[in-house]
């Protein structure tokens, strides 16, 4: 699945790929191919969000959230009904939370590869590497904990539950500030990274994260963190906005040419584009 | 020339780093036997009230140098800029992992340092407290284990004639790597290897970190030993 | 040429603030003694008249009428989709409470 | 970032047919608006749940800050719109004076749903109140926020009138795209909270 993808963009430098099998190429991408550091990334981030999506809707069944109104004996059955998916779920995800590693550095050498100041590419990558702990592994452990023993005072168990969700839905500022801080390099960049509508789509993740916070403040009703407005309308912006950088950092890396004037359009476009470029450049 | 004289005083500072914390490791009462998670909420309030002062006084202690590893996983990130890549992106991968066991290792502490606050708290609260201090340290394996993964694919990719780091590096991260990686899912038993107390989540996970130390810091002193050779050959 | 364009955007905006007047009269239509009472012809008509002003302010003001026909199409559909949202939602949830 | 409309000849421009502004704001709008038709149906499907609820919470809101806050949108969406023609025709000082009429309405509105939030919340109807409440203190403020993000686009827009080395036509016809979504949205708001029964 990975080869065809890592075919199409041109070694800059290195000898030809082999004809031979799957493995084979797959080896020989790996050892010459010359954007095998951003390919290598973007994989990473790729697999981290299937992984994310699946270990948190159908592994631990955390996802959708469920009712913040609950009371404590429907919160401890919730969690004996899920017992060994949160166990082992969140230690897959303990497992394999470092991949965001890769996934931020690539994002941060998105801004590094723009027309912006060092500044933005940094700032991006610390905020974002912050964001992980109160954004997924507060949570995780907070679930852990309330999982681990079942016998535990129910009391406590449903304090874990909305530490649990409150960490997860109400953490904001590290997302909403990195949003804003990528729009600032896009709006800014004169490298053609990325089109500018991204930098717009990503005020709109920005003020996502703003509607969700009164979720710190109602238990029920479509602010609340499972309501219709805090969680499903903001989920369906965040899966948007997830997919669209995903792609156009996969064309920027087939349009990556270790440059640091504006990246060239991918030589398989029409005419109209190259005007367009040459337009640009002008 | 960049002035390498201050990375020399930052490595100085690994050995005396290992001494701390072997001793606040010694010093807290529940890492020698390390502590069950079988233990009955009376049993660990009962800990908590006995030991109180030595819980305190050791996670004091790590409270002050448990962050003291960052500066010497950036000093890999430098070295890793050196080599001879394309981009700065497994460079920014490290730098984006180094903050994240610290921060791990200080939020069980603050677990730990509360539970030992008030002792005499409900013992509910109390093998609350102490689960979650467990839990959180034993999964900071999280960014370690991409960490060394991350190394060993940096030194994998450092194709030069003079590599910064000799291939055996590499595997040797590899092998930490997969030493730390059943510690992440401690809460699936209570007893048993992988129980927070177990061979593979406490023995092998904290003398695989431990290793890491004492081995990267070797590798790294005799690297920035030959750069600053290197460095004085070229001035 | 300039001022044929500006009496053009007056009169744009002349209709926009009679049609927003409207509503002092509409507000008031179907209340009885202060007492709000619901009203399918008003929500409608609410609906309606707003996305009314919605297309205009694409057309006149966000300059549409002279943009591409793909644009053109494009925020048509868009005030089509967000009636259908609107209404669709309105209907639907009276259907379900009854 | 580009200077292209601002370089076309005058004749062409009138001419051809053309985006206004950068078509990438154009796709924010289209989310933009399609974001908020989604925190509408989920107004209005829950207000159809409770209808009694909702009409008497209504009654609370005053109708003539309503109108007089489309009023004051709809003049400053007015002026943004002469100030990107009066720009087109190289008439940078009164495109300027129409951007700060546009700028003035724009706080005539913010201070008008200042008073009219603090009205409301003396006579005891705030965020917690009842779900009418919700919605409407959730909405407007959402689109308050929009409106000071709007106060940074007419701000570029300002500085690119400001001095005749920059003056691109394709950034402050951008600005004015994002400022009329302000006002539309707006339009729909007033109808949703004040009007609909």
């Amino acid at each position: 699945m990975s080869l065809p993808k890592m075919k199409t963009t041109e070694p800059l430098t290195a000898p030809d790929p082999p004809a031979g099998s799957w493995v084979s190429r797959l080896a020989w991408n790996f050892r010459h191919h010359p954007k095998r550091e951003l390919w290598f990334a973007w994989w990473v981030m790729v697999i981290f969000y299937q992984l994310y999506g699946v270990l948190f809707f159908f592994v631990t069944r955390v996802q959708p959230p469920p009712s913040p109104a609950w009371d404590t004996p429907t919160v401890t059955q919730w969690f004996s009904d899920r017992h060994l998916g949160i166990l082992a779920g969140f230690g897959v995800v303990f497992l394999i939370t470092g991949m965001c590693a890769p996934m931020n550095a690539l994002l941060a050498y998105s801004m590094r590869r723009m027309s912006v100041s060092r500044l933005f590419a940094y700032s991006y990558l610390i905020i974002y590497s912050l964001s992980a702990i109160p954004g997924m592994l507060v949570m995780a452990i907070a679930m852990t904990v309330a999982a681990l023993r079942p016998d535990r005072d129910p009391e406590l168990i449903h304090w874990l539950y909305d530490f649990a969700f409150l960490s997860f839905s109400g953490t904001m500022g590290v997302f909403m500030i990195g949003s804003l801080v990528w729009m600032v390099a896009i709006l800014l960049d004169k490298n053609c990274v990325f089109p500018k509508w991204f930098g717009y789509l990503s005020l709109c993740n920005a003020l996502t994260e703003v509607v969700v916070a009164p979720a710190w403040i109602f238990h029920r009703g479509a602010f609340a963190w499972n309501g219709a407005i805090a969680w499903w309308i903001n989920m369906v912006v965040f899966v948007t906005y997830t997919g669209v950088f995903i792609v156009l950092l996969r064309k920027m890396i087939q349009r990556e040419d270790f440059g640091a004037g504006p990246l060239p359009d991918l030589p398989d476009k029409g005419v109209a584009d190259h005007s367009d470029a040459a337009e640009a450049v002008r | 020339m960049r002035r390498t004289d201050g990375e020399l005083i930052l490595f100085w500072t690994l050995p005396a780093l290992a001494i701390i914390w072997a001793s606040a490791f010694f010093l807290f009462p529940g890492f020698l036997h390390p502590m069950s998670p079988t233990m009955s909420a009376e049993e660990v309030a009962g800990f908590y009230r006995d030991e109180t002062a030595r819980i305190r006084y050791s996670m004091i202690l790590f409270n002050w140098f448990g962050v003291g590893l960052i500066p010497v996983v950036i000093l890999v990130a430098m070295q890793v800029r050196r080599m001879a890549h394309r981009t700065p992106i497994l460079s920014y991968s490290l730098i984006a992992c180094a903050g994240g066991p610290p921060t791990l290792f200080l939020i069980a502490n603050m677990f730990w340092l509360l539970g030992s606050f008030r002792p005499e708290r409900a013992p509910e609260l109390t093998q609350l407290l102490n689960d979650l201090a467990w839990l959180t340290f034993t999964i900071l394996v999280a960014y370690l284990i991409a960490q060394c993964l991350l190394l060993a694919l940096a030194i994998y990719w450092d194709r030069q004639a003079r590599p910064v780091f000799k291939p055996w590096v590499a595997h040797f991260n590899v092998l930490i790597a997969v030493a730390l990686a059943p510690a992440a899912f401690t809460a699936l038993a209570s007893t048993g290897p992988l129980a927070w107390d177990g061979l593979l989540s406490f023995w092998v996970k904290n003398i695989a970190i431990a290793a890491w130390i004492i081995v990267m810091g070797i590798v790294l002193g005799q690297t920035i030993r030959q750069q600053r050779a290197q460095d004085r050959v070229a001035a | 040429m300039s001022t044929t364009f500006n009496k053009r955007l007056l009169i744009v905006w002349l209709i926009l603030t009679s049609m927003t007047l409207a509503y002092v009269w509409m507000d008031r239509a179907v209340d009885q003694n202060g007492t709000l009472k619901a009203s399918t012809v008003v929500t409608v008509s609410a609906i309606a008249i707003a996305l009314i002003k919605v297309r205009i302010i694409f057309r006149e003001f966000m300059e549409v009428r002279h943009a591409p026909a793909l644009l053109c199409r494009l925020t048509d559909a868009w005030v089509v989709l967000i009636a259908v949202c609107l209404l669709g939602s309105y209907f639907v949830g009276s259907a379900l409470s009854g | 970032m580009t200077n292209r409309a601002g370089s076309r000849p005058q004749l062409e421009e009138k001419l051809t047919k053309f985006v206004p502004g950068q078509p990438d704001m154009w796709m924010f709008v289209l989310f933009e608006s399609l974001l908020f038709t989604g925190y509408f149906s989920v107004y209005l499907v829950s207000r159809t749940q409770n209808e009694e609820l909702y009409l008497q919470s209504q009654a609370a809101l005053d109708l003539r800050f309503g109108v007089f806050n489309t009023i004051a949108l709809l003049l400053s969406s007015w002026a943004i719109a002469r100030c990107v023609q009066a720009s087109r025709e190289g008439a940078y000082r009164s495109a300027l004076i129409n951007a700060f009429l546009t700028v003035s309405f724009g706080v005539v509105f913010l201070t008008s749903k200042v008073l009219e939030w603090v009205n409301e919340i003396q006579m005891g109807n705030t965020f917690t109140s009842d779900e009418f409440f919700q919605h409407y203190f959730f909405l407007t403020s959402i689109h308050c926020i929009h409106v000071l993000i709007g106060f940074i686009g007419l701000g570029v827009v300002v500085y690119q009138l400001w001095s005749p080395v920059r003056r691109s036509q394709q950034l402050v016809e951008t600005g004015a795209t994002y400022w009329h979504t302000v006002d539309f949205l707006w339009v729909l708001i007033f109808a949703l909270l004040y009007v609909v029964r």
